[in-house]
């Protein structure tokens, strides 16, 4: 299936853009960042990292659907 | 009653506070985070604040509904800004005013607590010889 | 540095935060107190405070001196307000900016709760049907 | 000894007075306290009352002499 990510931070300047395009068979969210892991192992040296689904943090067993809005989400910093 | 607000200006103080106060609050804790000029030793020159927008409403919803249930508050407001701003400058102000003044300390800090934790809002500290997002790597 | 005042006009809450924001500060905390509309189910009219000024002042400045030595804070403002006070105006107002956070909601509460235990001010409840000394009686 | 007392909030109310001139000898603030609550029962009545002299809080063993400012402070209610 066909997903878009959202990259926000410091993951943006790993992804080298703001959104990325990707085909993939992932069933959720775990899957997925292990995926991205792979392929991106600046990831990996984060502090940590969350994936949320349709605006809501997902754990790794969240189910993840073509056309669903999926955004990287590095650790937090505002206030 | 909750005020949230993601902005790009100047995140108005006096205003926010004028907005808690109600005839039947007895205090008003007003939070008010401000650009350091340092960090870890270095000289900060801005902070540069980027969110995900409607995810970091929504979690800042969260945090004023949750206060809502677990303090006797009246009012809570959370404006916080996002872009560039220089030493000085304003990233959030929370007001919160309740009855009784320990209601509003306790739930004033939770709220600026959890949005640290929480919110999808990410800022990049811009020093004279480079960046760094905040907290990015342990 | 330390600003203390006890004054009979309307206390400037902008100015007050304007006067802790400091270049080194990370966050300000503030604590506005506001005369509510009831006391304990009953309507209050207005709420008239009068003070042993001298010794108010300097028990103020004692609080905030204790605050600059217990937490690592860059400035703590304390104005109150005497004379009669409408429901909604502000009697009473703290600010306290420091480098981080926890420092400044610490040193802001710590002040306030100690305020009320020790500076000589007293206040006159005002209601339809008569006036009582606040606390004045177990 | 002439001393000369400040009443503040409802002591003023008990005094009938914002300030009261007495003529007595009373060697510290608990001789003090105890003779004005001889002489304004009303005082017994409050939560509690302290006496300063001249801007600080006395104890019991607080001495007084000629020339002090004497504060009688019922329950502060400051905030």
């Amino acid at each position: 299936m066909k997903i878009t990510l959202l990259a926000f931070g410091i993951v943006k300047d790993i992804f080298k853009a703001p959104q990325l395009e990707i085909d993939c068979e992932v069933a959720d969210a775990g899957a997925l960042k292990q995926m991205l892991a792979d392929k991106y192992p600046e990831l990996k040296k984060l502090a940590h990292y969350m994936v949320a689904v349709n605006n809501e943090y997902a754990t790794d067993t969240t189910a993840i659907k073509e056309g669903d809005e999926i955004a990287i989400i590095p650790p937090v910093s505002g206030g | 009653m909750i005020d949230i607000q993601l902005q790009n200006e100047a995140v108005d103080i006096a205003a926010c506070i004028e907005w808690v106060r109600t005839p039947t609050s007895g205090g008003v804790d007003v939070f008010i985070g401000t650009v350091r000029d340092t960090t870890k030793g270095k000289k900060v020159l801005a902070l540069d604040f980027e969110a995900y927008a409607a995810m970091a409403l929504s979690e800042m919803k969260k945090i004023a509904d949750e206060v809502i249930t677990k303090w006797p508050v009246d009012r809570i407001l959370i404006h916080h800004r996002i872009g560039k701003l220089s030493v000085g400058e304003v990233p959030v102000v929370i007001a919160v005013s309740a009855a009784h003044r320990d209601a509003a300390f306790d739930a004033c800090r939770y709220a600026i607590d959890t949005l640290k934790k929480t919110v999808p809002i990410f800022k990049k500290e811009i020093f004279e010889d480079g960046e760094v997002w905040v907290s990015a790597h342990p």
